[in-house]
C-alpha cells in the first residue's frame, strides 16, 4: 500500500463523489441522454470511491488506536478550526460501509428512478460526500458540518422523488433532527468555550467539570439520539422510511442511522465520561423501551417498509445499549451490530424495492405467494431476514451477541429485557416473510410477477455474501476496531475511577431517583 | 480428514442441492444428498471407533469465529465420545430418512429443495453436537431452528404450516432468549465460552456467587436454569411444548428427523453436554428432573386422546424427551443420551412407518378414517408393530433397556424428587403403551373406516421406502442390546471418559447396579406396558363401543385432553393477543396519538397558530404599528425607571 | 480655525460620492434623452471608485472637528454597503428599464442613500448619525413609494415615512437627553462622560430612546412593524436594496454607537438588545411561517437576521462584533442572491410574488432553482453553506460570553426558520410545475449566480473574510 | 424675573394646549392653524432661554414655509371631515395610559437632572460671554467652521429632499402645451422647413 | 440675559417637562389619529418641536451652543422631511383619493 502513502487519501474519498456531481452538471443533451450518462456518470464515481476506501482499508494498521491517514489543515485559524480528517478503528469500518451501499443505491435506482435523475444522482453524490466526510472528520465543526450536510440531499431525495406523503415525511426529518442537532451545537460551542479549540483528539483529552458534562452531554444526546433513534424521538424514522425511495432508504437506514451511534462513541462516552456513565441507566432504559416498544409496533406493521423501519429502531436499540454499557464487547458489538444492520437493513430495503418496482404497493396483503414464482427472491429474501432476525452465521448475529454479552457483563437487567427483542424480532420478521413470501398466489398481478434480473442479482448478490461472510468470519472486522475499542475502554474506565464514579451502573431502579436529583 | 468428511459433506449436498438443484433435476439432487449422507454416516462409524471406543478424544479446531477482548469463540469440531455417538446417531439415521424421502416425496415438485433442506438439516445439528463452545453450539441450536422452520413450512402454499414453522421458530426462540443468557452468564463467571475451559474452572466455582437480576444467587444454579430454558424450548419440554405437535404440518420424513435425531434431542444433548456444570447445581438438576418428569405424564396423557397418527407420535417424542431430562435430572445423563439414541431409531422407524400409512391411505392421517389394512401393507405393520415394542419398552426390543435404566435410575437416584419421577414415568409408560396399541389397533385392524376409493388405493410402499424402514427396524431391535454394556453398563466410565462424569456423589447408574431392586420394581415397567396394550385391547378390538362411552362419561377430562390442556389457547390469550393488541396500542396511541400529536405535529400546529397570531397582530394598520413601537418603549424604560427606583 | 484640504482626506470617499451624485444630477437634468441606464452604470462605476478611494484612504483618521471618523471598521462596513448598493443599483436599473419606469433620478436617489449609510457608518457625533441617517432615510422614503402610480407602493411610502419619522424622532429625543445629561453629542466626549460616576437615569432613557431609533431602522422587533408591509409594497429590487444596505449600515452604527460611546453603560444596554434580539429571532421565524407572498416572507426573513446578528452585538465585545460583521458579510449576498431570484419571478413580463409560484421550478429553471435552494439552505444556517458560519460565529461569542440561554432561544429558532425556508425549496422542488417564468435577464442571473456560488465559496474559504472581519472588530475596539 | 416666569406658564400652557387641539381638531386646516400658534409658543421659550437666532429661524422656517406647506397640501388635498369612528374612544384609553406612563416616567426621570460633572471638560462649543457676541454671530461661526461637515449634509439632506419631491410629484404631461424658449431660440430654419420639389401633376402628398 | 438670571422659579426641569407633554402629544397625534395622514405629520412636527426645546433648554443650561447648532440642524431636516412626507401623501392620495389613516392597509399579515 505504499503508492498511497502521502496522498490526502481520506480527502479524496470524502470528494470524489463531489468531483462527479460537478462533472453531471456539464452533462449536455437531451433528457434520455443526460439520463443514461448520469447513471454511468455517478455508478462509476461510486465504484471507483470504493475501490479507493479499500485501499485504506488495506492500508489500514489494526494495532494501534491511533489516528490513521490524519490529514490536517488550518481553515478557520481565528476560530482554531481546522480540516483534520483521519480514521481510527472505530470509523474506519463506517467509511467501507458508506462507499460500499453507494454504488448499491445507485444501481438499485437505475430503473426506478425516471424524473430528474441527474438531480438525483447529484444529490447522493453529495450525500457520500457528506456521509464519509462526517465519518473522518476529526474536527467538531467540520463533523457538525457534515452532519447537518446530510440532511440536504436527503431532504430533497425523499422530497422530490419520494411518494405517499413525501413532503411530510421530509420535513418531519430535516426539523426533527435538525432540531436536534442545533442543541449539539450549542453544546459543541460550550466545549470550545471551555476547551479552546474544537480538535477531537484534543477534546478527547480534556476534563470538564461534571456538572459542565452533564448539560454538554444532554445536547449531544439530543442529537444523536433523535439521530439513532431512540425511542421516544423515532416517530421521523418510519414516516421517511415509507416515503423516500428505495435507495433513499437503503442510505437512511444503511448509514444515516449510523451517525448517532457514531456520535455517542465518538464524542459523549470519551469526552464526557462522568456523564455517560451517569446517564447510562437512562439510555439502557430508553433502548430497551425502544427494543420491546417497537418491535411490538413492527408486530401490527401493515406496510412492508414501515415494518422495516420500526425494526430498524430496535435493533438499534442494541447499538445504544451496547454503547453504553461501555464494555469491550458491548462497544465493539455495537459496532458490529451498526455495520450488519448497515448493510441488512439495507438490503431489506432492496428487496421491498424490488417487488415495489413491479406492483408499485408496500402492502403485505397485497403480496404473498411470491415464493412460487420468484424463488430467488424469496431466498434472497429468507438471507436477509434471518440477518436480521439475528441468526448465528449470519452478519446480525455478532453484534447482537457481542452487545448483549457486553450488556450482561454490565448490567444484567438490561440483556434481560434487551434479550426479549430476540424473541420478538423473530416473530414480526417471520410473519413479514410468511405474509409477502408465502402462502398461495391468489392474486393474478402477483403471478405476473417475474423473478429478479440481472441487475438486481448483481446488487443482492455481494450483499448475500457479506452477510455471510460478516457472520461466520467477522474477525477482519473485530481486528479492525479491536486496539481502538480497547483503547476508549480504558480511557473511559480510567476517567471514571480517576471521578470516583462506580464505573456503568448496575441498577435500573436508580434511574428514577436520578432523573428527579438532576431535574431538581 | 474424516472428521470433516462426516460434519461437512451434508452441507455439501445441500449446497449443491440447494443452489444447483435446479441444473441438476431432481434425481440429481437426490443423489448428491444421500450420496454425501451416506458417506458421512459411513465416515462416522471408524470416527466414533476412534473417539469412543479408543479413547481418543480430541478438538478439531477450524478457525477464530469471535474475538472481543477476552471473548473468544472459535470454530471447531469437538470429538468425544458424547458428541461422537450423536454424529454417528444422526448421519445414519438421517441417511435413512434421506433415502426414504426420495421415495416418499416423488410427487412433490420441488424436490431438490426438500432434499437440501434436509442435508442443511443434519450439517446443523452436526455443528451442535461437535460444538467446542457454547457459541458454535448455538449456532447449530439456531442451524436445527431454521431449518425445521424451513421444513415445517416446507408446503408454504398451506397456511397452517406456515403457521406452524412460525410457531415453532418462535417457541423455539423463546427457549433461546434463556440459552443465550445462559451463555452470558456462562461467560461472565468463566471468563470464557469455551468448554474445556469451563469444565476445567467449574469446580473452583462451586460457590460462586453473583449478583443477577439484582438478587445475589448461586452462579452455577441461575447459569443452569438459564440454559435448562433453552433446552426446554428446543426439546419441547413442558410450558414450550405447543411447538412439537403443529411441527407435523412438515412432510413426515421432516418429522422423523426432526423428532429422531436432531432438534428435538438437541436439548438433552444440552444437559448432556454441560453435565460438569449441572452437576455442580443440584437445584437445577431438581428442576430438570421435575419437568421432565412432567412432561413425559403430561405428553403421554394428551397422546392417549389424539386422532392424527403423527401427532400420536409426537406427543409420544414428548413424552420420552421427559424420561430423558428425567434421566439427566437424578444425573444419570448416560442413561438419558442412551435412550435418545434408541430413541431415534425406533421413532424414526415410527414416523417413517406412519408415513408409510399415509403414504398408503392417500394422504389421510386421521386414525378414525383408517383402520383394518394390516393386511394390505404387511412389512409397514410390521415396522410398526416392531417400533412400537420398542417404544413401550419390551425385551429385547432397544426401547427396554433404555427405558428401563431411566426408571432405575429415578428410583435409585432416592430423592424426594426422584421418587416423584419415579411415579410418574411409570404412568407414563402405562400410557405410552395405551396410546401406541391404540394406534396400532385403529390403524391397522377392525373394520375399514375409510371410503372404498382410499381402500383401493392401499398398497405398500415402494422398495426405496422399504429399504430404510428395514434398516430402522433392525436397529430399533438391537441398538438397546448393542449398546447397554457401554453406555450405562459397567464399561461406561470407560467409554464416556472425560465427556460425561457425573459425581461420585449422585451418579445414579452406578446407584442401580449398586443395589439390585427388588424384583417387583425391576418388572414394574413391564407390568404397566402389557397393562396398557390390555387395556387398549379390550377398547379398541374387543369393545370398540367403549372409547365413545368414556368419553360420554367425562367429556371434560376428554377435551381437556384433548386440547392439549389447553396451552394453546392459554398462551394465545396470555401472550400472543396482548403483544397484538400492544403493539397495535403503542403504534396508534403511543407513536401517532402522544409521540407525534404532543412531539412533532404538535409543535408544528402551534407554530403555525402563533405565526397566525403574529400575522394578526401585522394588521397593516400605520396607527397599530406606531402603538407597537411606543407600547415597546414604554416598557424598555419602565424596565429601567422602575428597575431604578 | 484655519482650513487644511489635507483635512477632506479621510472623507474623501464620501466628497466623490456626493460630487458624482451631483454631477449626475446635472447629467440627467441636461441629456435629452432618458439617462438612467448610463447614471446606473456610472453610478457603479462611482461606488468602484468609492471604494477604492475607502481602500487607498487612511487607515484611521478623525476629522470635521471630530464629527467624522474613519477607521479600519468603517472602511469594512462602507464597502459592505458599497457591495450591496452597487448590485441593487444594477438589478433596480434592469427593473426600471423591464417596467418602463426608468427615471433618473432613480439611481441618484439610490447614490444618495448610499451616500447616507457612509455618513452613518463613520458619524462620530450624534449629530452626524442625525444627519447620516436622515440622508439615507429620505432618499429611502422617496424610493419606496416611487412606482407612484401603484397603490401598494406609495402606502408602503406612507407607512415607511410615518414610522421612519417617528422613529427618527424617538432617536432625536433620546439623543437630545443623552446631550443634555451628558453635555456633549460628541461620541468621544460621551464616552468619557459616561465611565465617570455615577451615570444619571436620564442618559439610560437617552439610550433607550437612541436604540428604540436604530432599532427601527434595522428593524428588531417591536420596532419593525413596518417592515414586511415595507418590503411588499416597495418596488422589488428597492426592496433588495433595503433589505442590505441599511440593514448593513444601521447595523455598524448600531454596534459603533454602543460599543463607542454608550460602552461604559454595557450592563443596561445589553439587557434592551437582549431582549430585542430574542423578539426579533422568534418574531422573525414564527411570523414568517404563515406568509405566501415571499418578499413579506424576505421581510421577516431579514427580521429573524437581524435578531442574529444583534446576538453577536449583546456581546459587546470583540469577538461580538467580528462574528456580527462576518454575519452582514453572509447576509448581504444571500439577501441579494434571493431577490435576484425574486426579480426574476416574471411570467410573461409581468411580475409574480406568490411563494406557490415557484413550484416546479427545478424543472423549468433547474440552474435558478439550484441557485435558490442554495441561498434558502445558508439562509436557514444549514452547512456546508456560508450562512451556517454566520451564525456559528455568532453564537460562539455569546456562548464565549457566558449568554448560554440566548444562545439556545437563537438556535431553537433558527429551526422555526429552517422550516420557512425549506418550504421555498419544497415549492420548488416537491411541487408539481406551474407556469414557467420568463428566462431571468443577464444581471440577475449573474448576481444570483455569483451570490450562490459565493455562500460555497464563503464555506469553503472562510479565513480571509474572517481576517477582515477581525481587523474591523479590533480597529472598532481601538476607537 | 417674574415677568420670565410668567411668560414660561403662558407660552407653555397655550403650547400645550394647542398642541392638544392639533391632534384633536376634525378640520386639518384648524389643526394647522393650531400648530401655528404651538410654533409661536415654542419660539418665545427659545427667545426666554437666550436662543433669538434659533427662535426666530423656527417663525420664518415653520411657519413661513413648513405651516404653509401643509395649508396648501390640505387644501390641495379637498380633506372632507371625517367623523370620530366607532371604537376610538376604547381605544384612546389604552393608548392614554401608555402614553401617560411614559409622560410620568419622563417627567420623574428630569426631576432629577444634574448637569454631569465631567460635562464641564467636555463642551463642544462654550457659549460665549455675554455681550462678546450675538447669539446669531456665535451660532455663524460655529456652524461653517466647527461644523462645517453637518451643514453641508443638512444641504444634502434638502437636495434629496428636492429631488424626491420632484421624482414623486412632477408629471410630464404629453398633452400640454409649454413654451420651452431654448428651442424656440435654438431652431432653425431647416428644423422646420423642407423644400419638396413637387412633381407636375402628382400633388404634394 | 444668563439664562440663570430669568430662570428663579423656572427651572430645566420645567422646559423638560413641557418637552415631555408635547412629544407625548405628538406620540398621542400619531398613533390615535385615524382621521388623516396630515394630522399624523403634524404630530411628528410637534415631537420634533420637543426635541428642539429639549435642546434649546439644554443648550442654554449648559451654556453650550452644540444644542442649538442642533437645533437649527433639525430643524433643517424636518422642513425637508415636511416636504417629502408632503410628496407622500400627494402621491398617495391620487392613488387611493383619500388620505384616511384606516384606509391605509392593503397589506398586512
Amino acid at each position: 500500500m505504499t503508492f498511497i502513502e502521502g496522498l490526502p487519501i481520506l480527502s479524496v474519498v470524502t470528494f470524489l463523489p463531489l468531483v462527479g456531481a460537478l462533472f453531471l452538471l456539464f452533462v449536455r443533451g437531451d433528457s434520455e441522454v443526460v439520463a443514461r450518462q448520469s447513471r454511468y456518470v455517478a455508478l462509476w464515481t461510486t465504484l471507483i470511491t470504493f475501490g479507493i476506501s479499500l485501499f485504506v482499508w488495506f492500508g489500514f494498521e489494526n494495532g494501534t488506536a491511533e489516528f490513521q491517514f490524519v490529514e490536517r489543515f488550518d481553515w478557520l485559524p481565528q476560530y482554531r478550526i481546522g480540516y483534520h480528517m483521519g480514521v481510527d478503528g472505530i470509523s474506519m469500518l463506517f467509511v467501507i460501509l458508506a462507499t460500499f451501499l453507494m454504488p448499491v443505491c445507485i444501481l438499485a435506482s437505475w430503473d426506478a428512478i425516471q424524473k430528474m435523475v441527474r438531480e438525483y444522482m447529484i444529490a447522493f453524490l453529495i450525500l457520500e460526500t457528506m456521509m464519509v466526510g462526517m465519518f473522518c472528520a476529526l474536527d467538531m465543526v467540520l463533523f457538525y458540518v457534515f452532519f447537518e450536510g446530510v440532511l440536504i440531499p436527503m431532504f430533497l431525495i425523499i422530497g422530490v422523488w419520494g411518494g405517499g406523503r413525501r413532503v411530510y415525511s421530509a420535513f418531519k426529518l430535516f426539523l426533527y433532527t435538525l432540531t436536534g442537532s442545533v442543541l449539539l451545537l450549542v453544546a459543541l460551542l460550550a466545549m470550545y468555550f471551555q476547551v479552546g479549540t474544537t480538535d477531537i483528539p484534543a477534546l478527547m483529552e480534556a476534563d470538564f467539570a461534571r456538572d459542565m458534562q452533564y448539560w454538554l452531554w444532554l445536547g449531544m444526546f439530543a442529537s444523536f439520539a433523535v439521530k439513532v433513534p431512540m425511542w421516544p424521538v423515532h416517530t421521523w424514522l418510519p414516516d421517511a422510511h415509507v416515503d423516500a425511495p428505495t435507495a433513499g432508504s437503503v442510505i437512511l437506514a444503511g448509514v444515516l442511522l449510523k451517525m448517532g451511534g457514531y456520535g455517542f462513541l465518538r464524542f459523549s462516552l470519551p469526552m464526557l465520561p462522568e456523564a455517560s456513565a451517569y446517564f447510562a441507566p437512562l439510555v439502557f432504559t430508553l433502548s430497551i423501551i425502544a427494543i420491546v416498544y417497537t418491535s411490538l409496533v413492527a408486530l401490527v406493521q401493515q406496510d412492508m417498509k414501515k415494518m422495516i423501519a420500526y425494526s430498524s429502531v430496535a435493533h438499534m436499540g442494541y447499538v445504544t445499549i451496547g454503547v453504553f454499557a461501555a464494555n469491550q464487547q458491548s462497544i465493539e458489538g455495537a459496532i458490529f451490530q451498526m455495520l450488519s444492520h448497515g448493510v441488512v437493513s439495507g438490503a431489506l430495503f432492496l428487496c421491498v424495492g424490488v417487488v415495489y418496482d413491479r406492483l408499485h404497493t408496500r402492502e403485505m396483503d397485497r403480496y404473498g405467494g411470491l415464493a412460487n414464482n420468484m424463488p430467488m427472491y424469496a431466498f434472497a429474501f429468507m438471507v436477509f431476514m434471518l440477518a436480521s432476525v439475528g441468526l448465528p452465521g449470519t452478519a446480525g448475529f455478532v453484534g447482537e451477541f457481542l452487545v448483549l454479552t457486553g450488556a450482561f457483563k454490565a448490567n444484567t437487567w438490561v440483556a434481560l429485557f434487551a434479550a426479549l427483542g430476540v424473541v420478538l424480532g423473530a416473530t414480526y420478521m417471520l410473519l413479514l416473510y410468511r405474509r409477502v413470501i408465502w402462502g398461495a398466489i391468489t392474486k393474478d398481478d402477483v403471478r405476473e410477477m417475474v423473478d429478479l434480473d440481472r441487475r438486481e442479482i448483481a446488487i443482492l448478490a455481494p450483499i448475500i455474501i457479506i452477510v455471510m461472510w460478516m457472520g461466520i468470519y467477522p474477525l477482519p472486522f473485530l481486528d479492525v476496531m479491536s486496539e481502538s475499542v480497547a483503547h476508549l475502554v480504558n480511557n473511559y474506565q480510567a476517567d471514571l475511577k480517576a471521578a470516583g464514579v462506580t464505573p456503568a451502573a448496575t441498577e435500573v431502579t436508580r434511574l428514577g431517583g436520578q432523573l428527579l436529583a438532576f431535574l431538581r | 480428514m474424516l472428521l470433516y468428511a462426516s460434519i461437512f459433506l451434508p452441507l455439501l449436498g445441500a449446497f449443491v442441492a440447494g443452489f444447483f438443484g435446479r441444473m441438476i433435476g431432481d434425481r440429481g439432487s437426490q443423489i448428491v444428498t444421500c450420496v454425501c449422507v451416506g458417506i458421512a454416516a459411513l465416515c462416522s462409524i471408524p470416527t466414533f471407533y476412534d473417539v469412543a471406543l479408543q479413547g481418543n478424544a480430541h478438538v478439531a479446531p477450524l478457525f477464530t469465529w469471535l474475538q472481543s477482548g477476552t471473548f473468544e469463540a472459535a470454530w471447531a469440531l469437538r470429538f468425544d465420545t458424547l458428541s461422537a455417538t450423536m454424529v454417528m446417531t444422526v448421519t445414519v439415521v438421517s441417511t435413512f430418512i434421506h433415502v426414504y424421502s426420495v421415495g416418499y416425496m416423488s410427487h412433490d415438485d420441488s424436490q431438490p429443495r426438500f432434499m437440501a433442506y434436509l442435508s442443511l438439516f443434519t450439517f446443523a445439528m452436526l455443528m451442535l453436537v461437535t460444538a467446542d463452545n457454547l457459541v458454535q453450539l448455538f449456532f447449530g441450536w439456531e442451524g436445527v431452528g431454521l431449518v425445521s422452520y424451513l421444513l415445517i413450512g416446507f408446503w408454504f402454499k398451506k397456511p397452517s404450516a406456515s403457521a406452524a414453522a412460525i410457531k415453532a421458530f418462535v417457541v423455539n426462540r423463546v427457549g433461546d432468549f434463556g440459552f443465550l443468557l445462559g451463555i452470558f452468564a456462562i461467560y461472565v463467571i468463566f471468563d470464557a465460552v469455551t468448554f474445556d475451559v469451563i469444565f476445567d474452572a467449574v469446580a473452583s466455582k462451586a460457590d460462586a456467587r453473583v449478583h443477577f437480576f439484582g438478587m445475589d444467587l448461586h452462579a452455577l444454579t441461575i447459569t443452569c436454569l438459564l440454559l435448562f430454558v433453552g433446552a426446554m424450548g428446543k426439546s419441547g419440554q413442558l410450558l414450550l411444548h405447543t411447538w412439537l405437535p403443529d411441527a407435523m404440518e412438515g412432510p413426515t420424513p421432516v418429522s422423523a428427523l426432526i423428532h429422531a435425531a436432531t432438534m428435538v434431542t438437541a436439548g438433552v444433548f444440552l444437559v448432556a453436554r454441560m453435565s460438569p456444570v449441572f452437576e455442580y447445581a443440584p437445584d437445577a438438576l431438581a428442576v430438570v428432573v421435575f419437568v421432565g418428569a412432567t412432561t413425559a405424564f403430561f405428553a403421554a396423557t394428551i397422546g392417549c386422546v389424539q386422532n392424527d397418527i403423527k401427532r400420536i407420535i409426537a406427543f409420544s417424542t414428548v413424552s420420552q424427551l421427559g424420561y430423558m431430562f428425567a434421566a439427566c435430572g437424578v444425573s444419570a445423563y448416560q442413561a438419558g443420551i442412551f435412550h435418545l439414541v434408541t430413541h431415534a431409531w425406533f421413532k424414526a422407524l415410527l414416523f417413517l412407518g406412519a408415513g408409510s400409512v399415509i403414504h398408503a391411505m392417500s394422504d389421510e392421517q386421521d386414525i378414525r378414517k383408517m383402520g383394518g389394512i394390516y393386511r394390505l401393507i404387511p412389512f409397514t405393520f410390521a415396522v410398526m408393530v416392531i417400533g412400537n415394542l420398542a417404544l413401550t419398552g419390551v425385551p429385547p426390543f432397544a426401547g427396554f433397556f433404555s427405558k428401563d435404566m431411566v426408571i432405575e435410575a429415578t428410583h435409585a437416584a432416592g430423592t424426594g424428587l426422584g421418587n416423584y419421577a419415579f411415579g410418574l414415568l411409570i404412568m407414563a409408560a402405562f400410557l405410552t403403551s395405551f396410546y401406541s396399541w391404540r394406534l396400532m389397533f385403529m390403524t391397522f385392524f377392525g373394520k375399514p373406516r375409510a371410503d372404498h376409493h382410499t381402500m383401493e388405493h392401499v398398497h405398500e410402499s415402494p422398495l426405496i421406502m422399504t429399504i430404510p424402514l428395514a434398516a430402522l427396524a433392525f436397529g430399533a431391535v438391537f441398538a438397546g442390546f448393542i449398546g447397554y454394556e457401554h453406555f450405562v453398563g459397567e464399561g461406561r466410565a470407560e467409554f464416556w471418559g472425560a465427556a460425561i462424569a457425573p459425581l461420585a456423589a449422585h451418579d445414579s447408574i452406578a446407584a442401580v447396579h449398586a443395589h439390585h431392586p427388588p424384583f417387583l420394581l425391576k418388572w414394574l415397567p413391564l407390568f404397566v406396558t402389557i397393562a396398557g396394550f390390555g387395556l387398549a385391547y379390550l377398547m379398541y378390538v374387543k369393545k370398540p363401543e367403549l372409547p365413545a362411552r368414556l368419553v360420554a362419561a367425562f367429556p371434560g377430562v376428554y377435551k381437556f385432553l384433548l386440547n392439549k390442556w389447553y396451552f394453546d389457547e392459554l398462551y394465545n390469550v396470555l401472550f400472543v393477543r396482548p403483544a397484538f393488541a400492544l403493539g397495535r396500542i403503542f403504534w396508534k396511541r403511543g407513536d401517532a396519538g402522544i409521540i407525534d400529536r404532543f412531539g412533532p405535529d404538535g409543535i408544528a400546529g402551534l407554530s403555525s397558530r402563533a405565526a397566525r397570531r403574529l400575522g394578526a397582530v401585522q394588521s397593516g394598520y400605520l396607527y397599530h404599528y406606531a402603538f407597537a413601537m411606543i407600547v415597546g418603549i414604554a416598557v424598555i424604560v419602565s424596565w429601567f425607571v422602575v428597575g431604578r427606583e | 480655525m484655519t482650513f487644511e484640504v489635507s483635512s477632506l482626506i479621510p472623507a474623501l470617499p464620501e466628497i466623490f460620492l456626493a460630487v458624482a451624485g451631483m454631477v449626475f444630477l446635472l447629467l440627467g437634468v441636461f441629456r435629452k434623452e432618458d439617462s438612467t441606464q448610463i447614471i446606473s452604470w456610472l453610478g457603479v462605476a462611482a461606488m468602484a471608485v468609492t471604494g477604492y478611494l475607502i481602500l487607498r484612504g487612511p487607515a484611521s483618521a478623525v476629522t470635521f472637528n471630530d464629527l467624522f471618523i474613519v477607521n479600519g471598521f468603517t472602511s469594512f462596513a462602507k464597502i459592505l454597503v458599497l457591495i450591496g448598493g452597487a448590485l441593487t443599483m444594477l438589478m433596480i436599473n434592469s427593473w426600471a428599464q423591464a417596467a418602463k419606469t426608468a427615471r433618473f433620478e432613480l439611481p441618484v436617489l439610490v447614490l444618495f442613500a448610499t451616500l447616507g449609510m457612509m455618513m452613518m457608518v463613520s458619524a462620530n457625533d450624534l449629530i452626524s448619525v442625525y444627519l447620516g441617517l436622515e440622508l439615507q432615510s429620505l432618499s429611502l422614503y422617496v424610493l419606496a413609494a416611487y412606482q407612484r402610480d401603484n397603490v401598494r407602493s406609495t402606502e408602503a411610502g406612507v407607512k415607511y415615512f410615518v414610522l421612519g419619522a417617528l422613529a427618527s424622532g424617538l432617536l432625536l429625543y433620546g439623543s437630545s437627553l443623552v446631550y443634555g445629561f451628558a453635555g456633549t453629542t460628541s461620541f468621544e466626549g460621551l464616552a468619557t462622560a459616561m465611565r465617570g460616576s455615577e451615570t444619571h437615569i436620564g442618559v439610560v432613557v437617552g439610550i433607550v430612546f437612541v436604540i428604540a431609533g436604530l432599532a427601527f431602522k434595522v428593524s428588531a422587533v417591536p420596532f419593525h412593524m413596518w417592515t414586511p408591509d415595507v418590503y411588499e409594497g416597495a418596488p422589488t429590487p428597492i426592496t433588495a436594496f433595503f433589505s442590505v444596505g441599511p440593514k448593513i449600515a444601521a447595523l455598524c452604527l448600531f454596534l459603533r454607537v454602543l460599543v463607542g460611546p454608550f460602552a461604559p453603560m454595557i450592563e443596561e444596554w445589553q439587557q434592551v438588545i437582549v431582549l430585542i434580539s430574542i423578539l426579533s429571532m422568534l418574531w422573525g421565524s414564527f411570523a414568517a411561517i404563515a406568509q405566501r407572498n415571499i418578499k413579506r416572507l424576505m421581510a421577516y426573513s431579514s427580521i429573524g437576521h437581524v435578531g442574529y446578528a444583534l446576538v453577536g452585538l449583546v456581546v459587546g465585545n470583540e469577538e461580538g462584533a467580528r462574528g456580527l460583521l462576518f454575519y452582514l458579510l453572509i447576509y448581504l449576498f444571500m439577501n441579494i442572491g434571493t431577490f435576484a431570484v425574486i426579480l426574476s419571478m416574471k411570467i410573461n413580463g409581468k411580475y409574480v410574488e406568490e411563494i406557490s409560484d415557484l413550484s416546479g421550478l427545478s424543472k423549468n429553471h433547474p440552474g435558478m432553482a439550484m441557485a435558490l435552494a442554495a441561498l434558502m439552505f445558508s439562509m436557514a444556517g444549514i452547512p456546508p453553506l456560508a450562512g451556517f458560519l454566520g451564525k456559528y460565529f455568532v453564537f460562539v461569542a455569546a456562548v464565549n460570553a457566558g449568554f448560554v440561554p440566548l444562545a439556545i432561544i437563537g438556535v431553537l429558532s433558527s429551526v422555526v426558520g429552517a422550516f420557512y425556508y425549506i418550504r421555498v425549496i419544497k415549492v420548488m422542488y416537491f411541487d408539481e410545475p406551474a407556469a414557467a417564468f420568463d428566462k431571468p435577464d443577464m444581471v440577475n442571473g449573474a448576481i444570483m449566480t455569483l451570490c450562490s456560488v459565493l455562500m460555497l465559496v464563503y464555506f469553503v474559504v472562510p479565513s480571509r473574510l474572517v481576517e477582515g472581519a477581525e481587523a474591523a472588530a479590533r480597529a472598532l475596539f481601538l476607537g | 424675573m417674574i415677568i420670565a416666569t410668567l411668560a414660561f406658564y403662558l407660552f407653555a400652557i397655550v403650547a400645550v394646549i394647542s398642541a392638544l387641539n392639533v391632534i384633536f381638531q376634525r378640520n386639518p386646516v384648524h389643526s394647522v392653524l393650531w400648530l401655528i400658534l404651538t410654533f409661536f409658543n415654542a419660539a418665545g421659550l427659545f427667545v426666554l432661554l437666550g436662543a433669538e437666532f434659533v427662535a426666530m429661524i423656527l417663525v420664518v422656517v415653520y411657519v413661513g414655509a413648513v405651516a404653509v406647506l401643509f395649508l396648501f397640501v390640505v387644501m390641495m388635498l379637498d380633506i372632507n371631515i371625517t367623523m370620530i369612528r366607532e371604537g376610538f374612544l376604547k381605544y384612546l384609553w389604552v393608548g392614554a395610559s401608555i402614553g401617560l406612563i411614559l409622560l410620568i416616567e419622563l417627567a420623574v426621570v428630569f426631576g432629577g437632572w444634574v448637569m454631569s460633572p465631567e460635562s464641564e471638560g467636555l463642551r463642544g462649543a462654550p457659549a460665549p460671554a455675554p455681550g462678546a457676541v450675538s447669539n446669531t454671530e456665535a451660532l455663524g461661526l460655529l456652524l461653517y467652521t466647527d461644523y462645517a461637515y453637518v451643514f453641508q449634509a443638512a444641504g444634502l439632506v434638502l437636495l434629496v429632499a428636492m429631488v424626491g419631491a420632484i421624482v414623486l410629484t412632477l408629471r410630464r404631461r404629453p398633452g400640454v402645451r409649454k413654451q420651452k424658449i431654448s428651442e424656440q431660440v435654438n431652431r432653425r430654419v431647416a428644423d422646420t422647413l423642407e423644400i419638396v420639389k413637387v412633381e407636375t401633376g402628382k400633388g404634394a402628398s | 440675559m444668563t439664562p440663570e438670571a430669568g430662570m428663579i422659579g423656572v427651572g430645566l426641569s420645567h422646559y423638560l417637562t413641557l418637552a415631555a407633554i408635547l412629544f407625548t402629544i405628538g406620540i398621542f397625534g400619531i398613533f390615535l389619529n385615524r382621521k388623516n395622514l396630515i394630522v399624523i405629520m403634524m404630530s411628528i412636527e410637534l415631537m420634533l418641536l420637543a426635541v428642539n426645546i429639549n435642546m434649546v433648554a439644554f443648550s442654554s443650561f449648559l451654556n453650550d451652543l452644540v444644542g442649538q447648532v442642533f437645533t437649527m440642524l433639525v430643524l433643517t431636516v424636518a422642513a425637508a422631511e415636511a416636504a417629502i412626507g408632503l410628496a407622500i401623501v400627494v402621491v398617495f392620495y391620487r392613488n387611493r383619493r383619500s388620505i384616511e389613516v384606516e384606509d391605509i392597509n392593503t397589506m398586512k399579515g
